[in-house]
């Protein structure tokens, strides 16, 4: 109870901020994931709502003390609802030479830089790049600098534990965030809790590393600091009551897909070939097999495709991932399915391109590709999620769509979803609607193609159900039966069939709603996936300033919701921010003739909340 | 639709669907099919157990004409789409039937990982060393000067050996018939059949439009008894009209070579004995050609090993029995919580 | 000069018509293509206007006498300008029962169906799936039924040269097409020359054939022939004078490359892999390798797309083809070339999908595919011929394009007009411009990706050259110096430079003309590609009618010519057929917010000039 | 840019780019980087006529360290790429450098095909079992049982043996090192230059990261002279570190197995002399592996054959000569034609 009481005292002195962005920026060696892992965990508790951005090097394992191998984790958390991991950082924490350079020019005017000095020898400011030492010279004028040895000050605090000089070295993370938590009365306990329990077999590296965090954290209460730095308390928000965990987009897309395949009633095969931002939901439903899930991994994205679209056929549901380059290897397979219209749910976690392009990098330019990107008339329906939290319930619908349809469906994060972790208030399993897929088992009357009234979906058959053998492939089917058929009237109903059945889907989904803002007016920004959490800064900003913006944000990108059309010819502009060159623009252009405008980053970064904010202000008051 | 009364003797007309068959005529797919479902009919396999998936090409029209399951997929990929239909549906009993070209062209290396991972199915090979469905070019395993549409001069690829790569990629099951053996082909689909893990069939298939005769200088009867030598588990590497030809250890070295017994001190004794497990005796058999050698036909690998689909359950069960019930809620609040009271 | 008296005589009686339909059927062995090859050629001769439609079977070879073994050919003749193969037949030539029961409907009332009653026999009736013999009922009563053992006939003609019955029997195609000559006043002489020299060594096939030939013809001079089969004479139509031959898509888009890679000084290294339709290019072009072609059959169509990409990089041009499903493999490697910048021609014969579909059917689906269909922002240029010659100037056009901007360009034919022949007048070649490629050979300077200012194009050097060894790759590349960049500003710049590239083709190509009308009116047919001709004569029928109906069709899909946007402003109405669900639509539509209407058939066959006259009478009429 | 001025010497730094190498510290790419730099050297070959290609993964980056021209593509694609390279540009002296995953997983079709059609060019294979640059899950060389992300449970897959499958897809030249035998290494190098053809060598490769020590049991130096096997065309297959084992002929059989002259009456003549061109040999070198065998390092098997390119090129010439000039006017009036007059 001691620490308790030492946070009330301090607490008193304490400057009050509705928001904050911080972001810890070390080598990749350097723990700064697990650093901001924690940061996250502790304000969660505190009760802020929060929004983080990992960023990791694109190396494995660049050489230590380079720019390229700087590692740095963003949180925002506030005592509003907070969208974004933020826009300007008012503090940084930069480990060594390297991270200073690379992160502090998105450090705010007058913001805080806490650096460790020792980091910041001759051989590491060369590594870095710097001709001269920055802490000795007025490039860092304009923000508030605090210098401090925390390499040799963790060196002393691990010390009695009698770790080796590398193995101390590895603790500074920990005493780093000793100091930040003490900044911002964080509590240590959870950390402390997460250390012995990850070095449970480990017990001198678990109590060095809560030494470090202690020490960290002591400095702070008992250091003379310098007048500019402060300390402060961001209260807590308000925040729906209920039990919590942070998600990243990786974990929800990948518990929606259970959750989902769960509710069908279906076991879940999934097919991958590892590629950067997707390996990670490979990973963590490896890990699922107790929950019918079985992961294959394939020699190449074409066998990850055809083995989802075999295990649909077998009667489980069939699931591929990848990223946009995978995923246009996949092309033809999607195909396939969608020619013998079997379930199929193909996760496409975009990344920067073409080709190659930025691996580590977050885009959103694979829509094209999901709605129109293959041969012949195909469609499928694109689904895409705004935040970690929504790829559990859009993955969800992904499974939903494709089994209740018989079709493929695209579910379209990024890298940034991906990695991106937010607060979660934990749904109840139990109480979801189920949607139980009923295999087709009467021989009586059965025809493969014989298409339900409602939905114009075909019945499911799982091999190995007596009396019910069956041929279907690629070549055109006859209507009905199924067999091969080239006949032209045969050809243009089932196009026309196959166009319908997707087409009809924007009636089995919610009509679209506004996400801020009235049915009508001067300007909507209509989004869709990962830039949710700018726009929605930017709206309730332009909107808190008077002005007439409304947001639209959309989940189903393909079919469009039924109201779409109606409730975007309620306002007078239309502005659609993507990071793409203006993919979802086309599509509404396209398909409602609406004079939309594209506003369009590609950079391999999210759009920050004030890029938005100028546009969308210009367009309303010009 | 087809009710199967039990104690009745089954046809290869069981295992025959209602679509009219549209090979050419005199193709020797025509053969292939019936001998599958005559074999199929002598084993008695329940219909609806029974799945065949093709890639694209004449061949893999194949499940059409048969009244089991049959998925007929896109170019290449069976391979892979059976493993998927495998790890949904383990209890299925998959036969795939692919072209030389759908299996070692644009497919080979789904049929290299198929093989490598010994998913448990039969994989039929119609090799008749050609595209027939594309009208006549060069395939992989065409002979090296091969005169096609594409290669109006002369095709300049060394040709795959199928049962060479099959054994390279790490099949435990390799073995090799032709349309025409109606036979000798039966009995080889069966032991492919009751092989667990892939089997891995060869079957030479005469394409009388673009490649007629391809095989006829070790198939043509005339010619059969001392071009082919029909291996058999612990018997020895016997053939000619006379049977008195056969394959023995040339000395000194690493290979087998064509002996005759009673010539040159030659005794029966001397001819080696085919063992199906000796993956380097395989190796050599795959490889032999007219007109030094015979071409081997039967079984010439077998030596069994876990399949995959099996394994990936085990864990499945492992992981289940580990970590107790896959109760929704315990994964969705796993790790961290925290409760934000009313 | 017998028969040119003959001919001479009989003229006098013909009826004159402006233009006729033919279609020659029979089963896939009774040599009906070679048939209607030769008809095309002594019609062209005769200096008709003409255009064909050959339609395979799906099978290799299905049995013999079955419906769905049947093969035709059709023509369509005249003295004014022929645009498409003709909507209704006024002539059948059908010489089996299946060839009667799969192509009469397409015969017109009263028109002439000659059948080949010696094949008529109770096997052929049953495989054909006639019930009762349609020679024998009243079915056929709306036409004049000309019955005519032409396999007795034949086998009579032939027998003075020894032929066995079954060499013989193959002889009546020749027997039918004397026949349909004397019908047309069309001359042997080019016939008879073409069987001497295909059976130069096989004399007594050749003097059968040619025997047979005669022996037709003899029987329409000699015979007696009822009263309802008369003569006709097509006037010559009014052509342009020179030197033609007859040229299929196929051929026009071999020799097209093979001309563009000549007038761009490079050698030509085209990479396939086989498929229907597309296949015929690697197998014309394999066989004209002293023109410095190099053809490999790759493993599939990505090693083939690669291969061709390496050629490309190695300092020759590259080319690709295959039809949808292949060019749905090639989406990744092409994003490659669009990264790297290095020119590559990818031809698609599109065919009827999704997925394997209809192979030998024709289709105009791959059109979002070409333009959308990558992952990424993928802008790359797309080309559509609109008929067998024209693909040789577009082929021309794409090497340009791909070897002057350093990009992939996407060539788009189809099923239809891979296979349809037309006249054409023979261009010479020595006096077409030249757009010789200089490879970049000065070091002083050099960045790989330093652009050219007019074009944006980025240095072409050929491997080899000394002192310019550099790396490129997929991963973004700076912009200068090519060497790998994640840097923001950079991606976005390079995302820039690439689509402003792309874009600026627009000035580099001719503008939008107006095929057939005014410029601006009531209303505009847009087509691209194989719709060329039954739009054109719609329009031609419903202008002769005195409709306000223009016609523009749009070589150049992307990027559109820069003046089509005002164009299509200038008309109230804008239509669309295609053969597709409206793809051309959406670019249309998304492009300039243009409120087209699309005319969507999607049977696997073209477009019937009625079908397009009847939709665009009713918008011009309401 | 780097002119070279022949009378000097050539050294590693001549074939060195200016781009940082960014693999991590550590990891056996540095070495191999090393010994192919100073390989080039030795053999001073000229910088612009020297090409790298490469795909996707951490050993596919080598090009960008070469100051050579490089390449670095798409996974899996480079083999293709390779060879459309060398059809446009036959004098180019071309490297493929590849890691497991890329040659094959993904790339493994591409790898056989390219190795059949005997393409000219060096192919390395960097095999350090494991996908480095996607972070560490299991690759198809990856042995059975290893805990990945995707494989928490163990990997279930059979692994491909590169150098078996290379043998069973047809290659003329298959030869294996490691990173760490910087004097082996570069001979292995120089014999796969020599060879006219598609070279294919193995080169064992630490990744210190996610698979670190995966060939100490046969690399480690203590243990090294035991459990390697350097062969040499024509000297006997003696290894050990008193140079008294060796593989003898299993009597009676087609295999070989360890023997220890001076034991059981083995003596030196007992040894099987290494023939590059004996392919069984070759087959079996290359499955060897301990326990029960040392592994085989060096060319296992090199018989030359035809190149690809080199015979297309002599259809071109043999067309050329056949058909005369390349005149388009010749080729636009083709076949039949007619004029129409004015
Ligand atoms: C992606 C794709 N590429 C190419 C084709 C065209 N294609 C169909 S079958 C075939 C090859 C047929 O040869 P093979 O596999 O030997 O079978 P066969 O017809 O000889 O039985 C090809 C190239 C296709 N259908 N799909
Ligand atoms: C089409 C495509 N699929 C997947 C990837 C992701 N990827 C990049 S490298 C790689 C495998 C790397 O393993 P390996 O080839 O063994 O090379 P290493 O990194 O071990 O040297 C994968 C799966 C990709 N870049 N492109
Ligand atoms: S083309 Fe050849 S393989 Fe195909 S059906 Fe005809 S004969 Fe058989
Ligand atoms: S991950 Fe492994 S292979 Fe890749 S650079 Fe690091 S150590 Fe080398
Ligand atoms: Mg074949
Ligand atoms: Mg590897």
């Amino acid at each position: 109870m001691a620490e308790v009481a030492a946070l009330e005292r301090i607490d008193r002195e304490r400057q009050e901020l509705n928001s904050a962005v911080v972001r810890f920026a070390g080598d990749s060696g350097d723990g700064m994931q697990l650093t901001g892992g924690q940061f996250t965990l502790a304000t969660a508790l505190a009760g802020n709502s929060l929004a983080t951005f990992p960023d990791f090097p694109a190396e494995i394992r660049a050489p230590v003390g380079t720019t390229f191998g700087v590692s740095a984790f963003q949180i925002n958390f506030g005592a509003r609802t907070i969208m974004t991991s933020g826009d300007e950082l008012d503090m940084l924490v930069a480990m060594n030479p390297a991270a200073l350079k690379t992160n502090v020019a998105d450090l705010k005017a007058g913001g805080v830089v806490i650096v460790d000095s020792g980091a910041f020898s001759e051989k590491n400011l060369r590594k870095a790049g710097y001709d001269e030492d920055p802490l000795d010279n007025d490039s860092l004028d304009k923000y508030r600098v605090l210098r401090i040895d925390m390499s040799r000050l963790t060196l002393e605090a691990v010390k009695p534990h009698g770790l080796s000089q590398k193995d101390g070295l590895r603790c500074k993370n920990l005493w780093a965030l000793g100091l930040v938590y003490w900044m911002y009365g964080r509590r240590r306990q959870a950390t402390v809790d997460w250390l012995s329990e990850k070095f449970a077999t480990k017990t001198d590296i678990a109590e060095a590393n809560i030494a470090a965090l202690n020490a960290g954290h002591s400095f702070g209460e008992t250091a003379e600091m310098p007048a500019e730095v402060k300390t402060y308390r961001v209260p807590a928000a308000d925040i729906q009551p209920g039990t919590y965990r942070t998600l990243t987009g990786a974990e929800g897309t990948a518990w929606g897909l259970v959750t989902g395949c769960h509710l069908a009633g279906l076991p879940a095969v999934f097919c991958s070939y590892p590629i950067t931002p997707a390996s990670s939901l490979l990973h963590i439903l490896a890990g699922l097999k107790q929950y019918n899930v079985v992961t294959f991994q394939a020699e190449d994205e074409i066998a990850a495709a055809a083995a989802a679209i075999g295990a649909s056929y077998g009667g489980a549901m069939g699931i591929t991932s990848s990223s946009g380059p995978g995923v246009a290897l996949k092309g033809e397979a999607i195909g396939l399915a969608i020619a013998v219209e079997l379930p199929l749910v193909v996760v496409n976690a975009q990344r920067a391109g073409p080709s190659t392009g930025m691996p580590t990098k977050t885009e959103q330019s694979d829509l094209y590709q999901a709605v129109y990107g293959r041969n012949a008339d195909s469609p499928m329906p694109v689904l895409a999620p705004r935040a970690p939290g929504d790829c559990y319930e859009t993955a969800i619908e992904a499974v939903r769509i494709a089994s209740r349809y018989m079709t493929p469906v695209m579910l379209l994060t990024d890298g940034y979803i991906a990695n991106a972790s937010e607060p979660w208030l934990i749904p109840d399993a139990t109480e979801m609607p189920r949607f139980d897929v009923t295999f087709h088992e009467e021989p009586e009357g059965f025809q493969p193609f014989r298409r339900a009234e409602d939905t114009l979906a075909r019945p499911w058959v799982k091999p190995g159900t007596p009396d019910l053998e069956h041929r279907i492939g690629g070549i055109e089917r006859s209507d009905g039966s199924g067999n091969i058929s080239y006949d032209a009237d045969n050809h243009q109903r089932m196009t026309d069939l196959r166009a319908a059945k997707i087409n009809g889907i924007a009636n089995d989904i919610p009509e679209q709603a506004v996400d801020q803002g009235e049915a009508s007016g001067k300007l909507v920004i209509v989004g869709w996936g990962s830039t949710y959490g700018p726009i929605s800064r930017a709206v309730a900003n332009l909107r808190t300033e008077g002005l007439d913006v409304a947001h639209i944000h959309i989940r189903h990108i393909w079919p469009l919701p039924r109201n779409l059309q109606t409730l975007l010819s309620q306002y007078e502009q239309v502005l659609v921010p993507e990071m793409n060159k203006g993919q979802l623009l086309t599509v509404l252009r396209a398909e409602y003739l609406v004079d939309a405008k594209g506003l369009n980053k590609v950079t391999g970064k999210p759009f920050r909340i004030a890029e938005i904010e100028t546009v969308a202000r210009d367009l309303v008051e010009s | 639709m087809n009710v199967v009364t039990p104690p009745q003797k089954l046809t290869a007309k069981d295992y025959t669907s209602d679509q009219e068959v549209r090979w050419c005529p005199g193709c020797g797919d025509y053969a292939i099919l019936k001998a599958v479902q005559r074999t199929l009919a002598e084993m008695a396999v329940p219909r609806h157990k029974t799945l065949f998936v093709s890639g694209i090409g004449c061949a893999a029209r194949f499940p059409y004409y048969m009244s089991t399951y049959g998925f007929h997929t896109i170019h290449g990929r069976a391979p892979a789409i059976a493993t998927g239909v495998k790890l949904a549906n383990p209890e299925l009993d998959i036969w795939v039937v692919s072209g030389d070209g759908d299996s070692l062209s644009i497919g080979g290396n789904h049929t290299l990982h198929m093989l490598r991972r010994n998913v448990d199915l039969q994989f039929l090979l119609f090799n008749n060393e050609i595209y027939g469905l594309t009208k006549g070019q060069y395939s992989p395993t065409s002979r090296k000067g091969t005169r096609s549409p594409s290669t109006p001069m002369g095709s300049l690829d060394n040709p795959v050996s199928a049962a060479s790569f099959a054994l390279g990629a790490g099949a435990r099951f390799v073995a090799r018939s032709a349309d025409i053996l109606q036979k000798h082909l039966p009995g080889v689909l069966k032991r492919a059949h009751a092989h667990k893990g892939a089997s891995f069939v060869e079957i030479m298939q005469n394409c009388i439009v673009y490649n007629d005769g391809a095989f006829k200088h070790f198939l043509d009867k005339p010619l059969a008894a001392d071009t082919q030598l029909h291996v058999e588990h612990g018997a020895p590497l016997i053939f000619g009209k006379e049977q008195n030809r056969g394959l023995r250890l040339k000395p000194g070295s690493l290979s087998l070579e064509v002996a005759t017994i009673g010539e040159n001190g030659v005794s029966a004794d001397d001819i080696f004995i085919h063992d199906e497990t000796d993956r380097n005796l395989a190796t050599q058999l795959a490889a032999m050609q007219p007109p030094d050698f015979p071409v081997a036909m039967g079984v010439l690998y077998c030596d069994p090993a876990a399949s995959y689909v099996d394994q990936v359950y085990a864990q499945v069960d492992e992981a289940k029995k580990k970590n107790g019930s896959s109760d929704l809620n315990a994964l969705l609040n796993r790790g961290h919580t925290w409760t934000v009271e009313r």
